[in-house]
């Protein structure tokens, strides 16, 4: 294989973290690939496979320089039959190993989706046996990409039970959770953010065991006001949103689920026990999107506390579409983000 | 290109019985498809009778491929099934016992009551994958298996069997062409029994064989006769031998019929009557067998009797165990979902009762 | 293909009218069997393809008879080959027919999920071809089938944006729904209820141009305290306990939605108005099930008019079990409805 | 058994320059291969200067298969294509003007600003499917067409193209038995590139060639040579006359090489050197045509450089064009998602102006 090795477009093996900025800051990408990284080095059954993530590096080059250091074994290119990279990194999960099989798009995902939901997601209750399998991939649009490289596919696969589903929104939460995504025995669709990679960087813990918990939720923002209870890009959306809300006077709490499945009930009840009102806000469009579960369960659980009825903020039923105006039409803008704020404070 | 039986069996060392097998091996052999078959019987009559719930999916006249391939495996290779190959995992070694539990749903069941009759397998115990209904869905996971096998160097090999349908779906060329391309240690096994629940194979396929189909891949093809059981065990044991040895895949396609309806509610009608009728009188691969070692002097009518006796004592135990076995608590039904709640790692309780 | 037609196990070609009882009443099953035949009878361009659906007359037998009377170009059995059948289908729209797929379980939809949701369904809003496509198959549980031959999948396909999707309770709105799912320019998931097939009964209308409007809900018991919302098999429960609650001097209203999407939501908004209390019954498991979308619906729309938290009454989010403790306590029973609104009631 | 490319031509009725076709639709050819070309180069050189938004998926150096197999289509034959395959929708007769508004986001473009660059498509006009991205989604698509036309009884077919990396997922070998089993009249068209994106044949397929895989349906697969459109014209003709004639569907496989990236920012460090510039240097397609008619004095220079003027002009005014169309406006985002709103019936708003 020594020729997929010299063709290796970049990397040579270079750990991702020398790809930090000066300040020491990571992107959300180089975050992903430090965890990567550190995962296979500390733990030889995690292995990578996926569509060009060889020599290419990936897509989006999240494991550039991966084959250089851990060679094609442990960085394996697939064919382009996405049922069968699931059906493998299951097997291999089902012998051993800690397969984390990339996605070149979350969007094909569904090209693998009866080996996810069917196979995948269920082996463990009929059965009992572990199956520490990743499913990564870029989602999110924002990019002006159109319809086929900017779902959100994660509704789908948050219904299906069986699989847990994470979606960060900084540098610092996505390396933590996709650590803690490797090393749990279960089934985890780890959804990555296209529009975030380049976008966002902070400074990351040095401790490579720094891990974030599954299923716990963060407040991002401080508020007293209104809850805005979103994740993903939406989460700059909202704090940006917060900022203007702010000059205005509106405390608007910002509360970033990161885990889609299972879900951090508490947090968010907590936070709209504080404010009595509550936005949610998702990439994935309205009907029956992500928030559709999160606003009937703060609608059951939390109604003592509201003072309005809990409102959702989230993209049309239709395809995403490639042209600007319809994109930003499409997505939830900052203005819309407001105005729905002050519907639920003129209640 | 695909080699005919023929062809095949020359290649076949032929020992006294064909197959350098054991007498202790031979024996164990037909105990297994006397096993398969008596169960199936039993089971379908139990059914008839409205004393087995669920639904059955018989594999009559098909214990020479399903015991024929499961016998060339070895305790530690792997074996990922369909609904119909229930006689494959009997022969991997299941046992009676928890399988009847499965059957009417109990705790002591393979799967704890979650799943039904041939929905079944044992990974920790006899390394079967537990099946799942969507065709074949299986084929890729052994990949997965096998890949597992090659990367630590072990010998081990990862069979896979599905029906000639299934052949049809997608998942069955990726994960052929996966394996090939990887040289990957996996035993790929179509059971051909000529229908696709009441769709006939000129309906599945383009090409008369499924064997040839393995030159679409590079890799060896074989169509056997599932009526011999020695052929089709042979073609098995040098496809996991090549396997193990880094040789990669082979197709082995093994040809019988679906003596029964495709489940139990199926009168199967649409099978031609002549074809029934042939198969049954002369292509049943278990009184081949039997006959061919009551021939070859392997075994006496004495032996056969007790066999017949040991049989029926099993299948007797198997279903007064499945009887006294508990249903699952329904307060269970949301545990074990991850491996976080550890109900799996633990003993689930007994407090179901035996009345639903 | 004589061969196939002389296999034909049953039916000869006998239309399914003639298999309603003495009385005139049809099952559901039959019901769906007439609107398949009378459609066909009336527009050429109507086929039907699927597995074992000719000759065997599916596997539920709602197609018995008809390659006798339409020959198998208009009653295809195709392999096992779901992305295909669905692609087929689309194909042939595109040409001017008007195909009617049908899975031999809903479960098998999975298997040619990617074709539904990104080619078919997305299809018409990138380019305005119309789809008359329906795609049909027994869903849903209760008939000790375990997880591969019950799921619900209408919660993924009604999120999935350029589907219809139907789940209609008796065999009048799925005669007449199914005609008009036939005769729509747009895919439609129409996904019958197989405990439903042979246990429900009614007598139908005579006209052949009889038809249920597709997105269109149905007050199925008129009450006055509380309504139920919900569909599918759960609305014979959900008339069960109404009955039950009456005799305790409880007056609920059963809302059957019958379509999924488009939603009415405006015919459940009129009931809670009235009611001011809401359970929302589903048999898609909770998270992310149906009944997440109609309990934040009616949270945001018709929050001034509750006196109660919307209810959410589902399964919890595990895979259909088999053994009857296990699906019994997995399915919401008569007693868990009368629960629940008793605890609504109690607000 | 595939054919060889050499066995092929044979086979061909070979005219003065190959294939019997009249000057005025050899010129035509080459007009379409100039035209591909030009417009290939010109959008990547957009690409770079950053003003074109979106992707762009090159597809230099294969327009000897994409205009020679789409020539041999007749107006109302359908076309099934990949992101890669712009060359063939503009064979087959997509409009220049319609094409950049569409890369451009306009309402004048195939989809009305709702998808971009090569996700393209006609219909109603061209009869070509309107691309998705998802490999090979369209394969099956194709089926159904087929099956249209042959209920009809009409001459029609339905050719799909894919690229190589494509046939190693399920939907392919679905859409080839498909169409083997019912004798559709289907042309399969494989575009190997040799790369899928960064990944080679040998990573994608366990068999020297993909046209040998026909074997596996029963159906004729033939091998050409992409840098030849003669020859590909020929083979496609060949088969487009079969299927028509209920001969049933071919597989044809037609190799050449991605002279650029995948998509605009991929440098494709990945193609060996030697191996670009053997194909760049000796198998230009439209180079080896042109060279080819002026030789046999089928044009001369002058029609040469008028030809490259029409083409440039052609480009520009299908900028201009596209600079011009308006955007779609953003209340029109939630219309047309199904029939009922009558959005595709009528005519869009043209309010949106032409700064995004
Ligand atoms: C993807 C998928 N589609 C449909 C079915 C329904 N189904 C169950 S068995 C069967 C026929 C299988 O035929 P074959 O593959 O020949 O296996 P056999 O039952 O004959 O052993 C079908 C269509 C399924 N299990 N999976
Ligand atoms: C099902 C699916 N998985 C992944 C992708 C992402 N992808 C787009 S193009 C491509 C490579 C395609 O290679 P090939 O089929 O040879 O076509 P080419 O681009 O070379 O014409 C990949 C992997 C996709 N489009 N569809
Ligand atoms: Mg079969
Ligand atoms: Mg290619």
């Amino acid at each position: 294989m020594s020729q997929v090795v010299e063709a290796g477009a970049a990397g040579h093996g270079a750990e991702p973290r020398g790809k930090r900025t000066e300040s020491g800051e990571a992107t959300y990408l180089i975050a992903i690939a430090e965890a990567l990284w550190e995962e296979m080095e500390r733990d030889e059954r995690v292995f990578l496979l996926g569509e060009d993530i060889g020599a290419y590096g990936g897509a989006f080059k999240v494991t550039e320089g991966f084959i250089e250091r851990f060679g094609p074994e442990r960085v394996m290119d697939t064919p382009i039959a996405e049922e069968t990279i699931v059906g493998t990194a299951m097997g291999a999960a089902m012998e051993g190993f800690r397969p984390v099989a990339e996605f070149q798009y979350a969007d094909f995902m569904t090209s693998g989706f009866d080996e996810i939901v069917t196979a995948l997601a269920r082996y463990h209750y009929r059965t009992g046996v572990p199956l520490p399998v990743v499913l990564r991939g870029p989602s999110g649009g924002g990019v002006r990409a159109s319809s086929f490289h900017s779902i959100n596919p994660e509704p789908w696969f948050a219904h299906a039970p069986g699989l847990k589903v994470i979606c960060p929104a900084f540098p610092g939460d996505a390396k933590g959770l996709l650590k803690s995504a490797i090393r749990d025995d279960n089934p985890c669709v780890f959804l990555e953010h296209k529009w975030i990679y380049r976008r966002v960087k902070e400074l990351l813990p040095e401790d490579p065991d720094f891990l974030v918990p599954i299923g716990a939720a963060d407040v991002k923002r401080e508020g007293t006001d209104v809850s805005i209870v979103t994740y993903g890009a939406m989460v700059h959306r909202a704090l940006e949103a917060a900022g203007e809300l702010a000059d205005r006077g509106v405390s608007a709490e910002v509360v970033d689920l990161r885990t889609i499945q299972p879900l951090d009930t508490a947090t968010v009840l907590r936070s709209v026990e504080k404010t009595s009102r509550a936005l949610v806000l998702s990439e994935s469009h309205r009907f029956l999107g992500v928030g559709a579960e999160v606003a009937a369960m703060i609608a059951e659980a939390g109604f003592e506390h509201l003072d309005a009825p809990v409102t959702r903020l989230a993209p049309p039923n239709v395809p995403v579409p490639f042209s600007p105006t319809l994109e930003d039409a499409f997505l939830p803008q900052v203005a819309d983000i407001v105005g729905a704020v002050d519907r639920l404070g003129s209640w | 290109m695909a080699r005919t039986v023929s062809e095949h069996a020359e290649q076949q060392g032929e020992g006294p019985v064909g197959a350098e097998l054991s007498l202790e091996r031979l024996k164990e052999l037909l105990y297994k498809l006397k096993l398969c078959r008596y169960f199936d019987e039993r089971m379908e009559a139990l059914y008839r009778q409205g004393r087995l719930p669920g639904a059955i999916y018989s594999g009559r006249g098909q214990e020479g491929t399903h015991c024929g391939v499961a016998f060339a495996l070895r305790p530690d290779d792997s074996l990922f099934c369909t609904h119909r190959d229930l006689s494959a995992q009997l022969t991997k070694g299941l046992e009676l016992n928890r399988v009847m539990a499965q059957f009417w749903g109990r705790i002591d069941g393979y799967t704890r009551g979650r799943d039904g009759n041939s929905h079944i397998g044992d990974w920790r115990g006899a390394r079967t994958f537990t099946v799942i209904s969507h065709l074949p869905i299986a084929y890729p996971v052994a990949c997965g298996a096998a890949l597992a096998y090659m990367r630590r160097g072990e010998p081990r090999v990862a069979m896979a069997i599905c029906g000639d349908g299934a052949t049809s779906n997608g998942r069955w060329h990726e994960a052929l062409n996966m394996s090939a391309i990887h040289d990957l240690p996996v035993v790929w096994v179509v059971n051909n029994n000529q229908w696709a629940y009441s769709t006939p194979n000129w309906l599945e396929i383009s090409v008369p064989t499924i064997a040839e189909r393995a030159a679409a891949y590079g890799i060896p093809g074989v169509r056997v006769d599932g009526a011999n059981v020695l052929e089709v065990y042979s073609a098995a044991r040098e496809a996991v031998e090549r396997a193990g040895a880094g040789g990669g895949p082979t197709l082995i396609e093994s040809v019988s019929l679906r003596w029964r309806g495709h489940a139990g509610h199926d009168p199967a009608k649409y099978v031609p009557r002549e074809m029934l009728d042939e198969h049954v009188t002369n292509k049943d691969p278990v009184k081949r067998f039997e006959d061919l070692l009551r021939d070859r002097g392997v075994v006496d009518h004495v032996e056969i009797d007790a066999l017949n006796q040991r049989i029926a004592t099993e299948f007797e135990a198997g279903y007064e165990f499945a009887q006294h076995s508990p249903f699952p608590v329904p307060e269970e039904v949301t545990k074990g979902l991850f491996t976080d709640d550890g109900y799996w790692a633990g003993e689930p309780s007994r407090e179901g009762g035996t009345e639903a």
